[in-house]
């Protein structure tokens, strides 16, 4: 028998929990020649602003031990460009697409939500109040309950749709983030956004990345993750979506047991580009090979 | 593509730079040159990320034996900077790697009728072979290469087997002319007029005197970047370069990986 | 000309910057044949508090992607039998020796300042306030800056000796840590301590560490490390110690140029028992080379 | 100690079981059976801590010519069961390796007299062969091996070879008696009496029933452990047990690594 693969993040429905994270996947079209599309549970979309940004100088990348820092800056095409050039692509598939966003102030977040509002082809949004690469921009609402919360009623004032806060882990207590949002009516929390990390090149004595800071993601941080997911799974009652160095079945399934209802898939899909989808199908395999019958069997099933 | 290759060898062909032939998929020979590959060094996540290498060849092997079957290889020149680099450098045959191949856009050939001038400085001259082979079918081909000692240069007897005029420099003058590998071209490109286009890969600041001498002279001409790079197909937005439109207030990035590695030098923004 | 390859961290004057951190290099002597003791800089030993400890079930450790996760739960012998057991061979070497301890109120922390006062083989203090791995221990003092403070201050009072403090990774902002320790009278800073963990065994279901979660040392945590260190510098005067996934003189190079005076050596040594000893020899290498006159002409010196 | 050494063969011995053997510098020749090494797999951070491994057997090969050197050898008995051994797996003749060691305290051999009645389980073993090989110099040596099937039975040859008696059983009676490894010691205890020391290695439900029996009969036993270890020598506290006089107010831990691998069955906790 075919395990039970789907999941719910408030009233969205996903085939199953394998979801692209924000920046690693594009606007899905990048990725269609290698993966179906169809296989895996949902797409997050680049961080969205209301305007085009150019984003950070560069290097913007560099490999770190088990890792990578970006520092992309959060360049994107902006909400018209989005809405005209991306959303076509995204019609054409099943597979819901959520869009990652942010913004400068409260009222940019807001008026993002509500252009969105109205767009069919957005399943739903993850709000990043999380990246640590824009000097004005998130770091604030992601580092600080209060204005995490004031960020969310606003967006939530503006959307019907599944509304996600994507947490940043360069936090003190995120638990503390993450009871702050719930409370602000978020219907699922996402976390790990990256950890704040840097790296020097001997040789020029500078920075390898021309913004200095970066985010860290890939492998190195799982067990950041991994932590904060079980915290937050045991600390609320909303779906908590897993993210951190998932690079394959066994690692989303790990995030699985320690409370998250679905995970995303991020740096991952640079090493292999149909990864989100090997991972959906051995996730699926492991359910069929030990008799689980559905996915939610396994979710916070951890024994500690 | 997503493939698998064996490594059918694996050599130093000057010291710190290697050539590797590795099995391919049939594929592959519609790939064109300029276009680049990604490899995942190791099945380990150390190194993490794929690397990026340009084409040197792809062909094919006749079937060994009767019954058997042929063969389409893809060789790479790389040069050892790094750890990836270093790792591969201890490939053997037998080995296999993982491939993501071909990645963006090649050079374009243009008007067969105009003669093709290749500059290569360095390792820089990996993807110019694949080119020259193409080029020559059709065209009259020159090359420039150019390094910083004569361990630098290297191929240049494959360049010479296509029937290629070849103009060595050195800086250090042990080998061929001393000189930047620009300074050569000029002079020679001073000697005749005509109908041409250039096609160079190499050091920054290589592609961009060649970029000058082709704007002065009003010359066609593509050059092939080299950028970080995390996926190598346009998502991860880490291998942009300022294009020609960039501005403070109007950006104008363009993905190295997705837009490139070859671009007309004037969609680029030179300092 | 051999370089300069001295430094101070307050009154100590140390052979060179290279010192092996807390928890991973025992008391020294396990390591005496692998290694030249003279060597290196200084040694810090093993967590130490007032009664013997004998830390948290097994297993205590796990490998994770370029790090491991350590829940040794501080287990150590106590003030009293280091006194008694451990000196005599830190008498038999010229290199420093630095106690690391830690305390589970403020009293413990300045009653263990007091007793190391009068024992001559102590060459200074290294006050852990960032451990996580003990419920009611570090973390609180290690993660508010004023109660960070107050055992500065109490271990001050009790000790004339170099007062180095230990930060934690695991706060959202380590400068305003940083800058409270300072002020509360420290003589230096070192940092990080470890990034708090987690790993998750799929087959058995359970976390892998007894302890549920763990600290994360090793090369993935470098990254977060030299930025942590880098944004510390620049905020203080002291001395800064760099801590986190050094490996090898090229990490530890990189650490002086985002202004750490010093550094230490932690899970390297597990690797590599001699690798303190290869790390400060390759430094004065690369000084050598590079005709750089000392140390000190690197430190801080990337240009951002 | 620390040194390199050079593969000189890596075979499947058994479906998942490799032997391998390295080249040792002379001072190896001095470990005793039950001692262990730390390896480090590759040179890579991944994987990054060393793994432990118990001695299987050391030895010197002859010089091969005249004029070449005698090479002393460790060889090793492994099963792949993650990543590093898997790695270890894929080595070939030639491919070099970390190596840290003799580590540990190792079985005391006794009283000569007495008969020696060796217990391993599955991968277990590994160290009991360099031990019987010294053991049979002076004294009567029984082999009681034990696995879940028959691909878990390993190397009965060679102790055979060395005239030591050897009863196998395995869980699922695939090979030799049905049943577990210590009731078929224990049974053939049972049968005679006199001055005996039990050595053992294996996993932990299989040394807790030798243990029982140890004591039931009073027995001297020592056990070799395994436990998740990092530095391999005291250092970082992560491989310790519960010593005999371990209570929630009076901790007793020992190290794996560094006090033990083995140690007297006395000298632990058994729950
Ligand atoms: C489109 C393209 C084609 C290339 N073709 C060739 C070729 O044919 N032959 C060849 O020898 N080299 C080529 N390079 C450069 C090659 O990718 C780097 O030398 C290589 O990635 C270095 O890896 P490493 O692990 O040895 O070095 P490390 O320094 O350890 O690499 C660390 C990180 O920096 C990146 N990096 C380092 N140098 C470069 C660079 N110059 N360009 C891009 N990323 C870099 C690596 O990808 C990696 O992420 C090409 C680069 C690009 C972008
Ligand atoms: C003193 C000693 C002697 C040993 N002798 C042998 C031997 O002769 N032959 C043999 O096949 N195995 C032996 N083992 C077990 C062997 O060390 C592990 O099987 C091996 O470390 C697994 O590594 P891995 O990377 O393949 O597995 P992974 O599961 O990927 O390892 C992950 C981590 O867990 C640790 N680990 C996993 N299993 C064990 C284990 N059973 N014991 C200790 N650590 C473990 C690893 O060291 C590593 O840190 C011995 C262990 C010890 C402590
Ligand atoms: C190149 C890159 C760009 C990213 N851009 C965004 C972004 O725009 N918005 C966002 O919320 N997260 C962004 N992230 C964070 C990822 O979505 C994810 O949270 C993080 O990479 C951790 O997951 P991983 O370890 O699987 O990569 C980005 C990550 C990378 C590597
Ligand atoms: C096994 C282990 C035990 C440790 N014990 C202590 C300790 O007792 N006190 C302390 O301040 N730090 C302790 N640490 C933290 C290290 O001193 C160091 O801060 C950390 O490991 C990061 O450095 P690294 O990445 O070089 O290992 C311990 C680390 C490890 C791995
Ligand atoms: S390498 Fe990712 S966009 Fe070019
Ligand atoms: S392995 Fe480190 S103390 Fe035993």
């Amino acid at each position: 028998m075919k395990p039970d693969m789907s999941v719910e993040i408030g009233s969205l429905k996903l085939r199953n929990p394998v979801i692209t994270a924000s920046g690693t996947f594009g606007y899905g079209e990048e990725f269609k020649d290698y993966l179906n599309l169809e296989e895996i549970g949902a797409i997050i979309t680049k961080g969205l602003s209301l305007k085009p940004r150019a984003g950070n100088p560069t290097p913007r990348i560099v490999e770190t031990p088990a890792g990578m820092l970006n520092a992309i800056g959060l360049q994107n095409v902006g909400v018209d460009a989005f809405i005209e050039k991306k959303t076509p692509f995204l019609r054409t598939i099943s597979t819901p697409a959520i869009v990652n966003l942010f913004g400068n102030t409260i009222e940019e977040y807001a008026e993002l939500a509500s252009r969105l509002e109205q767009v069919p082809e957005v399943a739903g949004i993850e709000v990043n109040i999380s990246c640590p690469n824009v000097k004005q921009g998130g770091i604030v609402f992601g580092t600080d309950p209060k204005a995490a919360a004031t960020v969310v009623r606003a967006v939530r004032s503006e959307t019907t749709k599944p509304l996600i806060v994507k947490l940043s882990p360069n936090v003190t207590d995120v638990v503390e983030m993450a009871v702050a949002c719930a409370e602000a009516q978020a219907d699922a929390l996402s976390l790990i956004n990256t950890l704040t990390g840097m790296a020097v090149d001997l040789r020029t004595r500078r920075p390898v990345l021309a913004n200095v800071t970066g985010g860290l993601s890939g492998p190195a941080i799982k067990p950041v993750a991994l932590r904060m997911v079980w915290q937050v799974a045991k600390a609320v009652t909303l779906p908590v979506i897993g993210i951190g160095g998932i690079m394959n079945a066994t690692d989303a399934l790990e995030f699985i047991l320690a409370g998250a209802t679905a995970i995303q898939v991020g740096t991952a899909n640079f090493l292999d580009p149909a990864a989100a989808g090997i991972i959906a199908r051995e996730m699926e395999q492991y359910l069929a090979e030990n008799g689980i019958a559905a996915i939610g069997e396994l979710r916070g099933a951890l024994q500690v | 593509m997503l493939f698998k290759s064996m490594v059918l060898s694996n050599h130093e062909v000057s010291p710190g730079y290697y050539r590797m032939r590795v099995t391919a998929p049939p594929e592959l020979l519609s790939a064109s040159p300029g276009q680049f590959v990604m490899v995942k060094v190791r099945d380990s996540i150390d190194p993490l990320l794929r690397r990026p290498f340009g084409i040197f060849d792809i062909g094919v092997l006749p079937a060994a034996y009767d019954g058997g079957c042929e063969q389409v290889y893809l060789e790479m020149l790389y040069k050892v900077v790094g750890k990836g680099t270093a790792m591969m450098a201890t490939l053997h045959n037998g080995d296999v790697l993982d491939f993501l191949a071909p990645l963006g856009n090649g050079f374009r050939m243009g008007n067969p009728q105009g003669e093709k001038v290749l500059v290569g400085g360095g390792i820089g001259l990996a993807p110019l072979y694949f080119l020259a082979k193409k080029l020559v079918e059709n065209s009259k081909v020159r090359l420039f290469i150019g390094g910083r000692t004569r361990e630098d240069i290297l191929c240049v007897t494959e360049f010479e087997r296509l029937g290629i005029e070849t103009y060595v420099s050195t800086d250090d003058g042990t080998l061929g002319a001393c000189g930047l590998v620009t300074e050569v071209m000029e002079r020679h490109l001073t000697e005749d007029g005509g109908d041409k286009t250039i096609f160079s890969c190499g050091p920054m600041p290589m592609l961009q005197a060649v970029a000058d001498i082709a704007r002065r002279r009003s010359i066609a001409c593509q050059v092939s970047l080299e950028a970080h790079m995390a996926c190598g197909m346009g998502a991860c937005l880490g291998c942009v370069v300022k294009g020609s439109e960039h501005g403070d207030s109007h950006p104008d990035y363009r993905c190295v990986c997705k837009e490139g590695p070859v671009f007309n030098f004037q969609q680029l923004m030179w300092v």
